[in-house]
């Protein structure tokens, strides 16, 4: 394993990686748009291609051949920039994410993952926060008071949930005992999924599913891009291609939140294995996929259903009740850790 | 060695000396307290028993005394002072020498008592003067009696304070207020000389009790050569003694002292307190016989104050300045005695010197008191007729002081001629000095004489002589003596006044025979064993001749000293009876001479220079100006206005905008890390 | 291997970017943020040195200096948008009410 | 390699630091900040201190920096105008800095030229750190912390409007910010 193998190994699978992150962005903008649509008992994009499958192809090139006006009043450099860092930080978050075992092509043999960090959960919340930029930026710079009011409710909103984020992620370092996601994934075999671990899994689960919405933007919590409200929040100036890199940025998060809770709460890629050894590296992945899909239309399935939080109801939830929950949830899952490992940790 | 006959011996009779001072100090206590609500009855009662008791058992002591007889011992000596080995009691001591001036202090003073009933009765704070006299009768007898220095030393103060008291005893007057600082002040800088002698007499001798420090002194050699402990004592004791006794030096306060009341003179300042410094030496007079140079400088200043004191009293016009002068001559040869050891005779002087002089100032009282408070003898004349009993006792006096015989002046005056001719630390100049003093002592006393007695009344009943020299005096004493005015005529004083006059009239004419014979000597003796008196009474008898000699020798002086007496007389009786013009034209051709008398050789003005002034000035311009406000003022001021004036600078650093500070901030780093680099490369 | 020398000099240069930064600027809220730039050239050397030394405290300070630095951020942001409530500028230069 | 990586940091971080005190906006010059924190982060990293690289990221770049750029952007801090007040800062204050740093970058020279750093000289694993943070320096985390309180408790009581009578909640300053703006536009 030289460094020249190793180089090109990893750029064939960034770039696998990548391309399916794209697709799967811009077939979840097509998941969402059918599955929103059955829930509101009608098709939904049907006409281009069977089932409407061509649809967000159709969409990507009307982006990329829209006009795209940029205002005089705006903060040029500023504005030209906040869309890119978005995309930016919301792509190299799934530079971690293991999604599969191992395989072996040939002679080599290589981890179902771009690269494995030791620090990999800690890496994905650093850039979870850098992409608070992106948006407050675009806010700004559009210099126009929707977009500011939108830009700063963002960025105040993803703020506060980071936090609870962070803490109900906690009770899962403590029974893998490492941030490497690696770890974490193969602490939970023998279906140990952390989601199991009554009561506290499940709590943590649920405290990071939602603060993980609300770091998105998304369901209950899309303030931001309320329409009634605020225009379009803060990408109200953005039109075209800027535009859709947001769409892009919302979505791929949306894909990195489904992969990590897979990862830290599911097992996974953890589920039966069977069959010759290239199906044995294979089903991993589809198992995976499949609980990442799940996710996907959880999200979907949650937008559709639950109606729009007030903003200081938002606030007051995300402060006064997610926060000390995750807290008390951390608490306890270390006093019980620290009174009985033996039940709790898999050596 | 056998204990020597002459010294004090302790183990006398027993007796309650103690009651007699406490008795004044009784009076003057219930007077002073009870006195502004009691009567004037009562005052008086008061203040004449308690001295009139102390005056009869001063007496009866003296009943039952007599030379040969051993002192009195107050043996119940009361614990006063234990300070390591050196102890100081309440320890009163009775002998030949302290009784003579017990007698001569209870008795003239007993006599001034009822003098001043009559002088001082319509003045309002006549509790308070009674009041006085009876304190400074205490502190007198506690001096006399004393047995220790220290006790001395406190009667010695008392007086001191009570003659303070009594010059300044119309206070309402400033210039007796002034009389009486200076007095005080005086006497103050005479008592600083004898308590430095006190404290050798300690250091020297561990004790200040007469007998132990006698018997001490008495074993040590007469000191010759150089100034040696007892003859530096001796000088000492010298200088206190003149700070009271008004000798050359510290004299200025005695004519001043004339601002009190008359009764006042004549008590302290002619019979009594003056005379302690002459008690004292005497009382001292082991230490001096054995240090002659002290003893010379004793006589020394003895005989120029006389001289001195008599030259000024020629050209005074006040009567009682006359007296004054004439009682610090009359001191100058009490000392001049002490000075040629002749003790007794000194001590003899002093006695017949309170009788006349003491008479004289009461007559003076009682003439002034007569002509309405006036002082100045070129306003009386021809008092004659107005005052006769005043007139004759005025006269024995006048005759006692010049020393006609057969009055006491004579007798006391010659004695003291005589041993100064005679004695061996004696000299001739003494006597040559003695004798001019004695013919110019005659010639002022009969001028006043003739001036205040003979010749027209000049003294107008309303007339205020504005020119008169002393004007303001007269003018305040004017205030003062109430009955004076209007009475037109000068008139007798009352027989309360003219009793004591006759009394002491008497004394002065029979107080010289005493003498007769070295009879006070002989009754001295067993104090100041004097075996070198003259005629050697102890001595051996073998030169008949010798003495014979002298005898006749001594008459012949007496005659000179008598001579120059009458001479004085005629010269008196010349130029104010018989030509009364002559004296102004004298006055006029000798006037630098004459000017410079009358106003006393401008003795208190070169006081004034050399001493006051620069005291006064330099306090004000060194220390208040110099010292206090430009030294230390001006550091201080100068301090805080510095501090202004750096603060005001520093202020503009805090000029409120950040990135000032920010600056200053790192100008001081840079300059804190330049040091600490800077240290360490060094 | 690099001289130690090295990330003391890019620390260093950090830390005078920070002081002339807050020498220079006007602006109150430039100002506060060459603090945080200072407290990180600070961090660096100190990681420098704790790499050099092997010890692991010298990292630990860092976590301190940045909690450090969050709350006196908090507060002192708190700070300007106060001044600014009742100042109505952000310049440094009109904020001198202590001014003489 | 190391030198490579190190310099490429170095001179974004410097970049980046120079780039603060030229821009004349704030905005910009928050941004710099935000790179040079970044690229510290590298530095720590290539000295093997992942750890402290994460936090940086997330505390520094992630959550002080937001909070400058909110409240550039609450306050739409403007330009910085030429206010030339104070003559001290520049003439006492810069030649001050030149001097301290020149001394201490000779002192640095004389002394301690031969230590030197390797690549990931000293890992700062997680673990290690947990270890050492909650055991050797335990105390100052706990005085850490009861600052943070007193911060927050700081800030909520200076930025809450003097009349406003909500009541001040244990929020994180940026919410309470929030709030607030979310306040002040109402009233507008």
């Amino acid at each position: 394993m030289s460094i020249l193998t190793f180089a090109i190994i990893s750029i064939i699978k960034s770039v696998a990686v990548v391309f399916v992150l794209l697709t799967a962005v811009a077939y979840s903008v097509w998941l969402e748009r059918k599955v929103s649509a059955r829930i509101q008992n009608r098709w939904g994009p049907t006409k281009v291609g069977p089932f409407g499958l061509l649809q967000p192809l159709a969409d990507g090139v009307k982006f990329i051949f829209k006009e795209d006006l940029t205002q005089p009043y705006v903060y040029k450099t500023l504005y030209i920039a906040s869309p890119i860092i978005a995309v930016v930080f919301a792509i190299t978050a799934i530079s971690v994410i293991p999604f599969g075992n191992s395989i072996t092509i040939g002679p080599i043999t290589t981890q179902l993952q771009i690269t494995d960090l030791n620090i990999g959960l800690l890496v994905v919340l650093g850039i979870t926060s850098m992409g608070v930029y992106g948006v407050a930026l675009a806010g700004w710079s559009s210099n126009s008071k929707y977009s500011l009011l939108g830009g700063l409710r963002a960025s105040a909103q993803m703020i506060s949930y980071e936090v609870s984020l962070g803490l109900s992620l906690i009770p899962v370092l403590i029974l893998a005992g490492s941030f490497s996601l690696r770890e974490i994934v193969n602490k939970q075999q023998h279906l140990h999924w952390n989601f199991f671990y009554l009561p506290f899994g499940t709590i943590a689960f649920f405290i990071y599913l939602i603060s993980a919405y609300a770091e998105t933007n998304r369901t209950p919590f899309d303030l931001p891009e309320a329409e009634s409200e605020l225009v379009a929040g803060y990408h109200t100036e953005y039109s075209a291609m800027k535009f859709a890199m947001f769409f892009m940025a919302e979505y791929s998060n949306m894909v990195t939140v489904a992969c990590l809770s897979t990862l830290l709460f599911f097992g996974g890629w953890l589920g039966p294995v069977f069959g010759p050894p290239i199906l044995q590296s294979l089903l991993p992945v589809m198992w995976f996929c499949l609980k990442v899909f799940f996710f996907m239309f959880l999200y979907v399935w949650v937008r559709w259903t639950l109606p729009r939080f007030r903003y200081d109801q938002l606030m007051a939830f995300g402060w006064k009740f997610l926060l000390p929950a995750a807290i008390v949830n951390l608490v306890l899952t270390a006093l019980v850790v620290a009174w009985k490992p033996e039940i709790w940790l898999v050596h | 060695m056998t204990p020597n006959p002459y010294l004090p011996i302790d183990s006398g009779p027993i007796a309650d000396l103690w009651l007699i001072p406490v008795l004044p100090l009784a009076g003057a206590a219930i007077n002073g307290m009870f006195g502004r609500r009691s009567s004037k009855t009562a005052i008086t009662t008061i203040a004449l028993v308690f001295p009139g008791v102390a005056f009869a058992l001063a007496l009866w002591l003296a009943s039952g005394f007599s030379s040969a007889s051993a002192p009195y011992v107050f043996d119940k000596s009361v614990h006063w002072i234990r300070a390591g080995n050196f102890q100081a009691d309440f320890a009163f001591y009775l002998d030949q020498l302290s009784l003579v001036m017990l007698l001569v202090v209870t008795g003239v003073g007993f006599l001034i008592h009822i003098y001043s009933v009559g002088y001082m009765t319509e003045d309002d704070g006549y509790y308070r003067f009674m009041s006085y006299l009876n304190l400074f009768m205490f502190f007198m007898l506690t001096l006399v009696l004393a047995k220790n220095y220290l006790l001395m030393f406190i009667g010695w103060e008392g007086v001191g304070l009570a003659s303070y008291l009594l010059i300044g005893f119309w206070f309402t007057k400033d210039s007796a207020a002034a009389a009486g600082k200076k007095a005080f002040i005086v006497n103050r800088i005479g008592d600083f000389g004898f308590l430095i002698a006190l404290f050798l007499i300690i250091q020297h001798f561990h004790s200040l009790d007469f007998t132990a420090v006698f018997e001490q002194v008495a074993a040590k050699p007469t000191e010759t050569a150089g100034v040696g402990v007892l003859t530096s004592i001796g000088l000492l004791l010298m200088v206190g003694a003149a700070g009271k006794s008004a000798q050359i030096p510290l004299y200025v306060w005695l004519p001043d002292a004339m601002e009190g009341p008359t009764p006042v003179s004549a008590l302290i300042h002619a019979a009594t307190m003056v005379t302690a410094g002459v008690y004292m030496v005497a009382r001292s007079h082991i230490i001096f016989e054995r240090a002659p140079g002290a003893l010379t400088v004793v006589a020394v200043i003895g005989t120029l104050t006389a001289l001195f004191a008599a030259t000024i009293g020629i050209a005074q016009t006040d009567i009682k300045k006359v007296l004054a002068y004439s009682t610090v001559s009359q001191l100058g040869y009490m000392f001049m005695a002490c000075g040629v050891a002749a003790f007794s005779a000194g001590i003899f002087h002093l006695m017949t010197h309170a009788f006349f002089k003491g008479l004289l100032f009461l007559a003076a009282g009682s003439v002034i008191h007569g002509v309405g408070g006036e002082q100045d003898m070129r306003k009386m004349g021809g008092l004659r007729k107005y005052m006769p009993w005043t007139f004759w006792t005025m006269t024995i006096a006048t005759f006692a002081i010049a020393g006609i015989p057969p009055l006491a002046g004579f007798f006391s005056k010659d004695e003291i001629l005589w041993m100064a001719y005679i004695s061996p630390h004696g000299s001739r100049v003494f006597w040559l000095i003695g004798v001019i003093t004695a013919f110019i002592t005659s010639f002022y006393m009969f001028r006043l004489w003739f001036m205040t007695f003979f010749g027209e009344y000049r003294g107008g009943p309303a007339t205020h002589d504005v020119t008169h020299q002393s004007a303001d005096a007269h003018a305040m004493h004017d205030k003062h003596d109430q009955h004076g005015h209007g009475h037109g005529e000068p008139h007798e004083s009352p027989w309360v006044m003219l009793g004591p006059l006759v009394v002491l009239a008497i004394l002065s004419f029979v107080g010289g025979w005493v003498g007769i014979h070295r009879g006070f000597d002989r009754f001295l003796a067993p104090v100041f064993h004097s075996q070198e008196v003259a005629h050697g009474s102890l001595a051996t008898a073998d030169e008949e001749a010798a003495i014979a000699a002298l005898e006749k020798q001594e008459l012949i002086l007496t005659g000179v000293s008598v001579a120059a007496g009458v001479l004085g007389l005629y010269l008196a009786w010349l130029l104010y009876y018989r030509r009364r013009d002559l004296p102004d034209k004298i006055a006029a051709r000798l006037n630098g001479l004459y000017d410079a008398v009358v106003n006393k050789y401008y003795v208190d003005e070169l006081y004034a220079s050399l001493f006051v002034k620069p005291l006064v000035e330099g306090s004000s311009v060194i220390l208040w100006k110099g010292v206090d406000q430009r030294m230390i003022d001006a550091t201080v001021n100068n301090a805080a206005r510095e501090a202004r004036h750096v603060s005001d600078n520093v202020r503009h650093m805090q000029s409120g905008n950040l990135r000032s500070y920010a600056g200053w901030v790192a100008a001081g780093g840079a300059a804190v890390i330049g040091y600490m680099v800077w240290m360490g490369v060094r | 291997m690099i001289p130690l020398f090295f990330y003391l000099g890019l620390s260093g240069i950090l830390f005078v970017c920070g002081v002339l930064g807050f020498l220079i600027k006007r602006n109150i809220i430039t100002i506060f943020m060459s603090i945080e730039l200072m407290l990180n050239g600070v961090n660096l050397s100190f990681v420098a040195f704790a790499a050099h030394w092997h010890a692991l405290s010298g990292q630990i300070f860092v976590f301190f200096v940045m909690v450090v630095a969050a709350a006196e951020a908090a507060v002192g942001l708190a700070i300007i948008i106060a001044v600014y409530r009742t100042r109505e500028t952000l310049n440094v230069d009109q904020v001198n009410l202590l001014k003489l | 390699m190391h030198l490579i990586l190190f310099l490429f940091f170095g001179g974004i971080c410097v970049a980046g630091a120079v780039n603060l005190l030229l821009q004349r906006h704030p905005i910009n010059s928050a941004l710099s900040l935000v790179v040079v924190m970044a690229s510290l982060a590298g530095e720590y990293l290539l000295l093997g201190a992942e750890f402290v690289a994460a936090i940086q990221v997330i505390v520094y770049a992630g959550a002080i920096m937001v909070l400058f750029i909110f409240t550039i952007m609450l306050l739409n801090a403007g330009e910085e105008e030429r206010t030339g007040k104070s003559r001290v800062a520049i003439m006492l204050g810069v030649p001050g800095v030149a001097i301290a740093s020149v001394l201490v970058a000779w002192v640095l020279l004389r002394h301690s030229g031969t230590g030197d750093v390797a690549l990931f000289a000293l890992p700062g694993v997680p673990h290690d750190i947990a270890q050492l943070l909650f055991h050797d320096f335990l105390l100052p985390f706990e005085i850490t912390s009861i600052l943070i309180l007193i911060a927050i408790m700081g800030a909520v009581v200076l930025a809450s409007k003097p009349e406003s009578i909500a009541k001040p909640s244990a929020a994180e300053p940026a919410e309470q910010e929030a709030r607030e703006l979310v306040a002040s536009g109402r009233e507008r």
